[in-house]
């Protein structure tokens, strides 16, 4: 450490600011790279790898298209971090700083997901969305949705202890006259009093059961 | 010593450098802007004290005593808010590393000094707007804002997290502008081996405040529009998760932890090097402890959430690495201890304040082997367990570390000696009452008397009743201590350049330093403990009396 | 150190002698150049944190409810997103050009490159508008505000969507947020360079405006494969 | 309440199979601690007095010793990996329920607990629990952040809108309560009862009331045998009744719907949100001081008359008609239709109480 008492990395000893200056078609080579990853990652999007792996995943909810995807933009931005933002010449510490930054992001989403994926993995009543013996949803999330279960306006039929539209009108015209009359047919379906909604429940929650114990 | 500076005793000090109202509204000089963090900081400690008091005076007898439960819940958030958000993680580097830290490189100023003064409006933009949103219903969530309670009460949640959203670019400016001055302004001979042990404290903190601090901005940034707009990322009846705000709140609230403590440490390695006459046994190893807790802060937040109901393999990994945080925290103990060991100790109050931190420090730290411990800590979780050892730690630590600061470098910041008796009176009765309030409230933790708590129990009544008198008592110390620094500055006598003897950078400029800190770029040519090395007119400037006596 | 404290004493204390742009507090251009540099890799240092809250929520959720999550990607127009990103790294081009002909003291060349970085970002700013104008139209939109009238490629909106739409609008916003500074910070340095701030000796907050400018850009590559791809 | 129990110095009685290992452990880091401390004092105070400054002696320099800094730096993670690991094992414990637990399910709300039994059995703030049985709680909240924490136990979890989180027990034997195994089945005796808080804030009432919000959401923990649980379970549960002492409780004299409901009312948690005082601050819900047979304007713009009808339909499915002024933010609350009759009795009566 001795002889360090200022970190610069002297390039010369006059003090003055001296770097390596690139040429223009340099800059362009790596604008030129960059273009080609950004199609090539837009093209690769049409491709649904997840479906070809494993049949039956919707396009993008598995994790192959993403992770191609992930490693696609990295090499770009190291691209961007390296050559534009003249990494390569900077200081080491500079380079440590940032990089050590996007480690610490990646502890925490880490850490997190540490949490919030393996929740039920040990007992299955801790974290769950919904009850695994009775079928029960648990109070105060989704099912309150909005508070008073207020009926999307393109809506048919809305089960409110689900917070979710049963029956959708996807190009509706005017909906609206029908709110009251489906807001109370709802209700009335949807709270009928202790047991008598529980029992009800399990058949009305029977995708999500499943859909948790995926999990 | 004293002959250079007499040489120079033409040229006007920082005070007096330049006059007028704009002089300081203006000013990028890091001192100047030191004082008035100092000023900001110490008003905002009253008012934090304040809601303290009255927090403890109503809980000084079961039921009502002097307010109703709503305002009490609006009492103590403010007291937390206030405490943590203006007082504690801007206090020492705000205050006292603004004025010390240059001038202990030998800088001129920091690296950037028109974005301290940004900094410094932005930590008083944000701080308005907190004590305004106190006039509009205030807040009652404590100071944790957990959802869903901050998307559902009805009181000024927006304006607060604003408020702390808004603090937090201060600080991570501060944080920015002393990595920079640390790495770069150095002044020649000054290696990192030879780094005072306050700066390496305060570069450890700078780290933290830039890495950590933007998460809680983004966090509140949320909330805001959580309760705004609605998202559904927190608020569960939208489908979003309340358990992942804690881990963005803790996030940024556990490694600050460490950006109050490690000032606080950082202070007690000069005052202890300095009234022991003695270089900090294993400096390199107190030097990276402070790194070292900077970087193992960042992965120990989930001790906040032991019960939260996380998955039980983040309790695991979360709980191992909360033990790694003893290590660097014991090695600092250990080393201020065998610095004591063969030196010439001198008991004056920034040393009692110093030695006080060691024995509340480590209360505070071995208090959290308990609630590091999973089993343990289901049962203590939130009870007054906790009150207790994070007041121990913030209190006993940060503050007790910040009075020491305040104390040691008073003379050189205001170039005014204050009244050592009165100090000493102060100090005994902050240090009997804070005691008398918090360790009360171990014993209340313990047995099972849980946190924020309007009313209680009648059989906790005897406990709470002498944890509030113990309050009164630590209110009447600061009373003590205010009275005697304000006479200090009305008509303390003249403080010598080097009062304490110490062989620290900061003693070798006048007292209060010029303008420009140093006549001309300092060179060190030996580190700022090397007592051995000091010539004796550099430290017993300020003992002549002991000076007179070695002839 | 007594002695040599005031080794230096000989120069004059308060005069300097550097440029004029060489603050008082620096006793060399290079390490005022450096400060800056770093100072200014620590500021993009804690944005990285800053976003990185919003895209912790994205891993969460997206890992949660994988289904709702590609079902929101595909409401949104690949063609627009895939343009947005064309032109960010085209501008992010010119902002590296712009610090080329600073280094070689080209003040016009320079003042031109900003000026097609600006260009840019606000051609970026007009394709945000009229992917958002669509997103309220169709009633994709977070929280309670939730009402889609028009989706693509389902037949009914699944739970969850809205959170989706809630990550969304928060990255990009805030996304957008960036390139409205960038835009204020590009144009005030290209009036700097106009007025002949700047020369081959002092280009430093050229170079400091573009690594900003870079950070928006990093900070896009990761957005639009996340939001629009998957 | 006779059989209540009562915190030691350190840490309360212990009454589960968790607490002795979990004080085990308390009381080996307190020793710990013990000795570091006084290490640390110790030392301090020795020094201090040993090297106090006197004229004429200089400090010695400070030396290196590399060997003395690696083991104060490593020695210490052998008694930490201890801690941890006991505290990590003592905690999978608590994590995992024995498959044969019975369910209790608790449901949380600002400020009350809600307990159901597996026969479907409801208690309100206290719930009555067999002795030598793992029992789990299925917890649930329907607003915010509350935590379930019984000291004597040395359990606690919070319970998070939106999701399930779980806890169990198994509640022992005290002491000076036990009962011979053979005695007579006794649906109404308790060996002993634990107090219950709850350790995560969650606000307060909008005004001063009987309801302090998060300081006085406490439930009580009656533990009986297990033949006494079972008789408890089958037997009929009257309503509870105003005692003389200001206090309700279930009682072998009856008493009026109205007096029942107004123990209901508190029990249940309604003071949280709706004024029964003439004169008292506004709170969340409606106001009840006459309200009977008045016209109501509700959020769909109807009208409608206060009466039985009305009520009741506002209990059962508090979110159908919300009155003008009002947020949606009632809870669903589990009653019985005697319980249900009680409450609008109670409601009808001050309705018209002051009119």
């Amino acid at each position: 450490m001795s002889g360090d008492s200022h970190d610069h990395d002297h390039h010369s000893n006059d003090g003055a600011v001296h770097v390596h200056v690139h040429d223009v078609s340099f800059y362009l080579k790596v604008f030129g790279g960059l273009i080609f990853l950004t199609v090539f990652t837009v093209a690769t999007s049409y491709l649904d790898i997840d479906g070809l792996v494993r049949p039956g995943t919707p396009h993008g909810a598995g994790g192959l298209n993403f992770l191609l995807a992930m490693a696609i933009a990295t090499c770009k931005a190291a691209f961007v971090c390296t050559w534009f933002m003249h990494l390569k010449d900077d200081a080491r510490f500079n380079a440590l700083f940032f990089v050590g930054s996007v480690l610490f992001a990646g502890v925490f989403l880490a850490y997190t997901l540490n949490d919030t994926y393996y929740r039920q993995h040990e007992d299955r009543y801790q974290g769950v969305h919904v009850d695994p013996s009775t079928g029960e949803r648990a109070p105060g999330g989704l099912a309150d949705i909005g508070g008073s279960c207020e009926v999307p306006a393109n809506c048919v039929s809305y089960n409110c202890e689900a917070g979710r539209c049963a029956e959708f009108v996807v190009h509706h015209e005017g909906g609206e006259g029908h709110e009251g009359g489906e807001h109370g047919e709802a209700a009335a379906e949807g709270h009928e009093g202790g047991e008598g909604a529980e029992a009800e429940a399990p058949a009305a929650e029977g995708e999500h059961g499943a859909e948790a114990a995926e999990h | 010593m004293a002959t250079a500076t007499a040489a120079h005793a033409h040229e006007p000090d920082y005070l007096n450098a330049k006059t007028g109202i704009g002089s300081w509204i203006y000013t990028v000089d890091h001192k100047r802007l030191g004082i008035m963090y100092l000023a900001s900081i110490l008003m905002f400690f009253a008012i934090g004290g304040f809601f303290a008091l009255l927090v403890r005076i109503e809980l000084m007898t079961p039921g009502e005593t002097i307010m109703s439960p709503t305002m009490y819940n609006k009492a103590f958030t403010l007291h937390g808010a206030i405490m943590v958000f203006l007082f504690i993680i801007p206090s020492i580097p705000g205050a006292l590393g603004n004025f010390f830290l240059p001038i202990m490189l030998g800088a001129k100023d920091v690296a950037f000094p028109r974005l301290n003064l940004l900094s410094f409006y932005i930590y008083v933009l944000g701080a308005i707007l907190a004590v305004a949103s106190i006039a509009i219903n205030a807040v009652d969530t404590g100071w944790t804002f957990y959802t869903p309670y901050s998307t559902r009460t009805d009181t000024a949640v927006v304006w607060v997290t604003l408020s702390v959203f808004i603090l937090g670019f201060s600080s991570i400016l501060t944080g920015v502008n002393f990595i920079a001055t640390v790495h770069k302004l150095r002044a020649p001979g000054l290696h990192w081996k030879r780094l005072p042990l306050f700066v390496w404290g305060m570069y450890a903190t700078s780290v933290i405040q830039v890495l950590a601090t933007p998460v809680i901005a983004i966090t509140l940034f949320i909330l805001i529009m959580e309760n705004v707009l609605t998202l559904g990322i927190f608020n569960p009846q939208l489908g979003g998760d309340p358990v992942l705000f804690q881990h963005f709140f803790w996030f940024y609230s556990h490694p600050a932890v460490y950006i109050m403590i490690l000032p606080g440490m950082a202070i007690v390695n000069e005052v202890l090097a300095t009234f022991s006459r003695r270089k900090i046994f294993g400096y390199m190893f107190v030097a990276m402890s402070s790194v070292g807790l900077a970087l193992v802060g960042f992965l120990v937040w989930g001790h906040h959430m032991f019960v939260a109901g996380m998955s039980e393999y983040a309790t695991l990994v979360f709980s191992a690495l909360t033990f790694l945080v003893a290590i660097p925290s014991g090695v600092k103990v250990f080393n201020w201890i065998a610095t004591l060991y063969k030196g010439s100790i001198s008991f004056e109050s920034p040393m009692l304040y110093a030695l006080a931190f060691l024995v509340l420090f480590s209360i505070g730290g071995l208090t959290g082997l308990f609630l590091g411990t999973l089993s343990v800590d289901i049962h203590l979780h939130d009870t007054y367990f906790v009150v207790a050892h994070f007041h121990y730690v913030m209190v006993g630590g940060t503050v007790f570390g910040f009075l020491a600061g305040l104390h040691y470098w008073w003379p050189k910041m205001f170039g005014r000696m204050y009244d050592e008796n009165l100090a000493r009176v102060a100090f005994a009765l902050v240090f009997i009452g804070f005691n008398m309030t918090f360790f009360t409230q171990f014993v209340l933790g313990s047995q099972g008397m849980p946190r924020r708590y309007y009313d209680y129990l009648p059989h906790f009544a005897p406990l709470h009743g002498f944890s509030s008198v113990g309050a009164l008592v630590l209110g009447a110390g600061f009373l003590v201590m205010a009275f005697m620094f304000i006479r200090s500055l009305a008509s303390g006598a003249k403080a010598p350049p080097n009062p304490w003897g110490s062989a620290g950078y900061e003693w070798a400029t006048a007292s209060p330093p010029i303008e420009h800190n140093f006549h001309g770029q300092p060179v060190m040519t030996r580190g700022p403990y090397d007592y051995h090395l000091a010539t004796d007119e550099e430290l017993f400037d300020g003992f002549p009396e002991e000076a007179a006596a070695k002839e | 150190m007594s002695a040599d404290t005031h080794a230096h004493e000989g120069h004059d204390g308060h005069g300097h002698h550097g440029p004029k742009w060489l603050q008082h507090h620096f006793e060399t251009p290079i390490q005022q150049f450096e400060s800056s540099k770093l100072g200014m890799w620590a500021f993009l240092a804690q944005e990285i944190l800053f976003f990185s809250g919003l895209f912790v929520a994205y891993g969460i959720f997206r890992i949660a409810y994988p289904e709702a999550f590609a079902a929101g990607s595909m409401q949104l127009n690949k063609i627009m997103g895939g343009a947005n990103t064309i032109v960010l790294l085209f501008s992010s081009l010119t902002a590296a050009l712009a610090v080329r002909s600073a280094q070689l003291g080209k003040k016009d060349e320079v003042t031109r490159y900003l000026f097609i970085t600006i260009i840019c970002a606000f051609g970026f700013m007009v394709i945000k508008y009229f992917e958002y104008t669509a997103k309220f139209e169709h009633g994709l939109l977070p929280g309670i505000h939730w009402n889609p009238s028009h989706l693509v490629g389902i037949d009914a909106p699944l739970d969850h969507m809205h959170v989706f739409f809630g990550v969304y609008f928060m990255l990009t916003g805030l996304h957008g947020v960036h390139v409205l500074i960038g835009i204020g910070i590009l144009f005030w340095i290209m009036m700097r360079n106009h007025n002949g701030e700047f020369s081959k000796e002092y280009w430093t907050p050229v170079d400091l405006a573009a690594l900003y400018w870079h950070l928006v850009d990093l900070v896009w590559i990761y957005l639009f494969p996340l939001l629009y791809l998957i | 309440m006779e059989n209540q129990t009562e915190p030691s110095l350190q840490l309360p009685a212990q009454l589960s199979t968790f607490a002795p290992e979990v004080d085990w452990l308390y009381h080996f880091i307190f020793w710990v601690s013990v000795v570091f401390f006084v290490g640390i004092v110790g030392s301090t105070l020795y020094f201090m007095v040993k090297y106090r400054r006197r004229p004429g002696v200089k400090s010695e320099p400070t030396g290196h010793h590399n060997t003395l800094e690696l083991f104060w730096t490593f020695s210490p993670l052998i008694i930490l990996f201890m801690m941890f690991f006991w505290g990590w094992q003592g905690f999978l414990q608590m994590a995992e329920a024995p498959d044969d637990a019975m369910i209790v399910r608790v449901r949380a709300r600002q400020w009350a607990w809600t307990f159901e039994h597996p026969n479907g059995a409801i208690e309100d703030n206290e719930v009555h629990v067999p002795v030598d049985r793992p029992v789990r709680l299925v917890m649930s909240s329907a607003d915010v952040l509350h935590s379930f924490y019984v000291p004597d136990f040395r359990v606690k979890r919070d319970l998070v809108p939106g999701m399930f989180t779980s806890l169990w027990f198994q509640a022992v034997q005290r002491d000076p309560g036990s009962v011979p195994d053979d005695a007579e089945v006794d649906p109404n005796r308790v060996l002993y009862t634990s107090q219950v808080y709850c350790a995560e804030y969650c606000g307060a009432g909008g005004a001063w009331g009987p309801n302090m919000g998060h300081a006085t959401m406490y439930a009580l923990v009656h533990v009986q045998r297990d033949q006494d649980y079972q008789a408890f379970l089958r037997a009929p549960r009257p309503l509870p009744c105003p005692q003389e002492n200001g206090t309700c409780a279930v009682s072998e004299t009856e008493c009026s719907p109205e007096a029942a409901g107004s123990c209901l009312f508190g029990s249940k948690g309604c003071t949280a949100c709706h004024q029964n005082q003439a004169g008292g601050p506004q709170l969340a819900g409606p106001t009840f001081v006459g309200l009977w047979g008045t016209q109501q304007q509700l959020t769909s713009g109807e009208s409608v008359e206060v009466n039985e009808d009305f009520v009741r339909q506002s209990i059962m499915d508090p979110r159908s008609q919300v009155a003008q002024g009002y947020s949606p933010v009632m809870p669903q609350i589990q009653l019985t239709e005697p319980e249900t009759n009680a409450l609008i009795a109670y409601v009808r009566s001050l309705g018209t109480a002051t009119e």
